[in-house]
């Protein structure tokens, strides 16, 4: 295995290492005397209406499905961006057409009105 | 690399047939596309350990790898909004129930 | 047995008990969460045969975008179902009596497989196989055409996905 | 190798001698080894999270015309360790419809996300954790984590305006993800290189900066919107979901969203210095005088680059406390429909000349550079201006189609 992934290995264990440290600190020192309205949820004072896990605009899902898919082609232009200097000129235009389809993409979603806020 | 690469041919074996028992046996449409994923990891897990421990210098199993993220992402929007729109019109995402291409 | 070995070991525990959980557990929520967790050991063994593009990619997708959309589409769709009852099929025994004999047949034919059993040498030192994969995904004699297709998959996805998820829109 | 040159090698050098005599195996050596570097880098970017508090509430209250925290020890300074101190000891609070588990998890990994980001960051020439052939990606990949733990935290405080605030959050935070990923393509390709390292190396003779300050202008601002900072803070509009996806967190547990945010700021300002500044480096060639052969000592590197990170990070800070929060249809808009082709047009544009002016001498690649940087900005502010007046309205009256103008 190489050294530099059991050095991110580590640092990710000890990194939730160290969050853990003062939680668990403050779970000892901290009081703790629940009871009922203490413990009922949010809501600026008042009693809660309705269900908390209420639904939400399907809005919020249109542009995670956009993003979905642009963060892939995006990251796939990262190999092509790294080379782009040992290849000849050919290749830059091969990563070009690559975004051409990418904002082909953009540009169909706004026409078709994907990214208004409705 | 102390690996044998019959380790990692049988870890995916095993997470494939997770996946397959999982699509097999969810009612949730969503859970079924949960265990399509795990296939496809366990895909990308067998050509990954085939690019290494064959030729390194030959980027045919990483290459692949990369079509089969694209493939998994163009199947999860695409199924993803299929079951969300079917969830509007009908209510349910429960896959037995979306039986309209059976008249 | 080695220190990799035992990092190995342990990763494929968590990918497969987390895969399991996937399959398995009520909430849809805790599954998808479950996913991301079988889907980060993944990363991890990229990380340990060395791919280390495809360990950061598969974080950065995975997690980072279809998890979210999974989650998201599991928010979406709660409000009828919401995680009471049964979450499997009645007849779960057959599907996973499937499963098991694939899996048998593929654990024969993996082990019948002469010289499965080698170990892969060191990398060569000064490979860079972040500039081999650029290299072979925009070679014409490579791996051109497929990530060309591949972003064109992409786009159809795109289209297709915006399209079926806002069709019933303006009525 | 003296301790002033290298000091990270001369202390392992040194520590790998005594342990070998304890004899230890060497791969348990260089584990122990590794526990020791990291365990201080992490100390030490915690401490710096401490200052940070005292730093970003002194600065507030400057610009609100206040004086900030000034009570306990010399100007203050103590404070942030009462603050600490008043966190731990507060009573921890789980509402009831909780879900236990995710709940207890998201502030950890939304700390551990930050934290991680320390792995690679070069303090100095010699001062560095590690040094990843796939260093921007990792970046974007720690960012991930981020991501998911605020959809945890919002999803398991059964509370509605925490849901709503991480579905805010969220949907801005993988939006800006985009123009980001395309802006770390630019340092990618002027640098020939994804690690972290190799990229403020390249930056010895010439910034990327001055070769693409369009990139520079993206990457400040996905950043921001990445922080969830305001203008961008829709997550936690207090006046329309009371605090966002951390309402129902309390005590210690509030903390680490707290200080991640500070750190993540910080770090952002850190990742600003090293992409487009050179980092502990970029003195345009002065530390091969002889003169200033100081400059190449680490301690004075780290001074150097802490201090650039400081710069970028009060941007970050003078644009939180001077700019009105965006609604979030205007943020969204300004992102997909200006944020995303500007990014994409700047690629195109540093690929294509980076190929053409490869051969050229220095001072015609960094002016062309700069120059076609220049003209996409000048056309950009037409374009905007040209819609500006197609579609002006009176004050006051405001569509989602005028976001553009942002």
């Amino acid at each position: 295995m190489q050294n530099e992934w059991l050095y991110i290995g580590l640092f990710l264990v000890i990194g939730v290492i160290v969050p853990l440290v003062p939680l668990v600190f403050a779970r000892l020192v901290a009081p703790r005397k629940p009871n009922r309205i203490k413990q009922s949820t949010y809501e600026c004072g008042i009693e809660t209406v309705g269900e908390s896990w209420v639904q939400f605009k399907a809005q919020y899902y249109i542009f995670a499905l956009v993003f979905l898919v642009f963060d892939v082609e995006t990251v796939f232009l990262f190999p092509w961006a790294l080379t782009l200097q040992q290849l000849p000129l050919f290749v830059v235009l091969e990563g070009i057409l690559f975004i051409g389809i990418l904002v082909a993409g953009l540009v169909y979603a706004w026409r078709k009105g994907m990214l208004e806020w409705v | 690399m102390s690996i044998p690469l019959s380790w990692y041919l049988i870890l995916a074996a095993v997470l494939f047939c997770i996946g397959l028992f999982g699509v097999l046996s969810r009612k949730n449409a969503i859970a079924i596309l949960l265990g399509i994923e795990l296939m496809l990891n366990a895909v990308n897990i067998n050509l990954v350990a085939f690019w290494r421990y064959s030729s390194p210098a030959q980027m045919a199993g990483q290459a692949f790898a990369v079509i089969v993220f694209a493939v998994a992402a163009a199947e999860v929007a695409v199924g993803l909004a299929l079951i969300i729109s079917v969830y509007r019109r009908r209510k349910t995402v429960i896959a037995d129930e979306i039986d309209l291409m059976k008249w | 047995m080695t220190a990799e070995q035992i990092i190995f070991l342990l990763t494929g525990v968590l990918v497969i008990g987390s895969a399991l959980l996937v399959v398995s557990v009520r909430n849809l929520l805790h599954a998808a969460l479950w996913l991301v967790v079988s889907l980060f050991g993944v990363a991890v063994l990229y990380a340990i045969l060395q791919a280390n593009f495809l360990a950061v990619v598969q974080i950065v997708v995975y997690i980072g975008a279809i998890a979210i959309l999974f989650i998201f589409a599991v928010m979406l769709t709660r409000r009828e179902l919401l995680d009471k009852g049964s979450q499997t099929r009645t007849a779960w025994l057959i599907p996973a009596l499937l499963g098991l004999l694939i899996l048998a047949g593929l654990v024969l034919l993996i082990m019948s497989v002469p010289g499965v059993n080698k170990t892969a040498g060191a990398l060569p030192t000064g490979l860079d196989t972040v500039k081999l994969l650029g290299t072979a995904l925009v070679s014409p004699d490579a791996y051109v055409l497929p990530f060309e297709v591949a972003s064109v998959l992409l786009l159809a996805a795109l289209v297709g996905a915006v399209y079926i998820a806002t069709a019933g829109n303006k009525k | 190798m003296t301790f002033w040159n290298d000091p990270i090698n001369f202390i392992a050098a040194w520590l790998t001698g005594v342990l070998t005599g304890w004899h230890l195996p060497s791969a348990l050596v260089t584990v122990i080894l590794y526990i020791i570097g990291i365990t201080v880098l992490i100390v030490f970017a915690m401490t710096l999270d401490i200052g940070l508090v005292w730093i970003e509430r002194k600065v507030v209250a400057r610009f609100q015309d206040r004086l900030g925290p000034n009570r306990i020890g010399p100007f203050g300074l103590i404070q942030p360790v009462a603050d600490i101190i008043k966190m731990v000891i507060k009573e921890d609070i789980t509402p009831d419809g909780a879900d236990k588990i995710v709940y207890n998890i998201a502030p950890v990994l939304a700390a551990t996300s930050v934290i991680v980001l320390w792995a690679i960051l070069p303090l100095a020439s010699t001062i560095y954790g590690v040094d990843l052939n796939v260093g921007l990606l990792y970046i974007v990949a720690a960012g991930a984590l981020g991501t998911l733990a605020i959809i945890m935290a919002g999803w398991s405080s059964h509370n509605k305006y925490a849901l709503l605030g991480a579905f805010r959050m969220v949907s801005n935070m993988v939006s800006y993800e985009i123009p980001m990923v395309i802006i770390l393509l630019i340092p990618t390709i002027l640098a020939n290189t994804m690690s972290i390292r190799g990229i403020t190396q390249a930056q010895s003779g010439m910034w990327f900066a001055i070769l693409s300050p369009l990139a520079l202008l993206i990457f400040l601002v996905s950043a921001i919107a990445e922080l969830g900072r305001s203008p961008f803070d829709l997550n936690e509009a207090e006046s329309e979901i009371v605090a966002g996806f951390h309402i129902e967190y309390t005590g210690m547990k509030f903390g680490w969203f707290y200080a991640g945010e500070l750190l993540h700021a910080f770090t952002f300002g850190g990742f600003m210095a090293i992409l487009f500044f050179g980092g502990y480096g970029g003195f345009f060639g002065l530390e091969k005088l002889s003169f200033f052969a100081w400059l190449n000592i680490p301690f004075i590197q780290v001074l150097v680059f802490l201090a650039k990170a400081m710069l970028g990070y009060w941007v970050i800070m003078w644009v939180k406390y001077s700019v009105p929060r965006i609604r979030i249809d205007h943020m969204l808009a300004f992102n997909w429909k200006f944020l995303v082709p500007l990014s994409l047009a700047v690629l195109i544009d540093t690929a294509i000349l980076s190929k053409v002016l490869a051969s050229q001498p220095g001072w015609l690649y960094a002016a062309g550079m700069f120059g076609s940087n220049l003209v996409i900005g000048l056309v950009t502010i037409e374009i905007l201006r040209a819609y500006g007046r197609k579609h002006h309205q009176p004050a006051g009256v405001s569509t989602p189609s005028q976001a553009m103008q942002g």
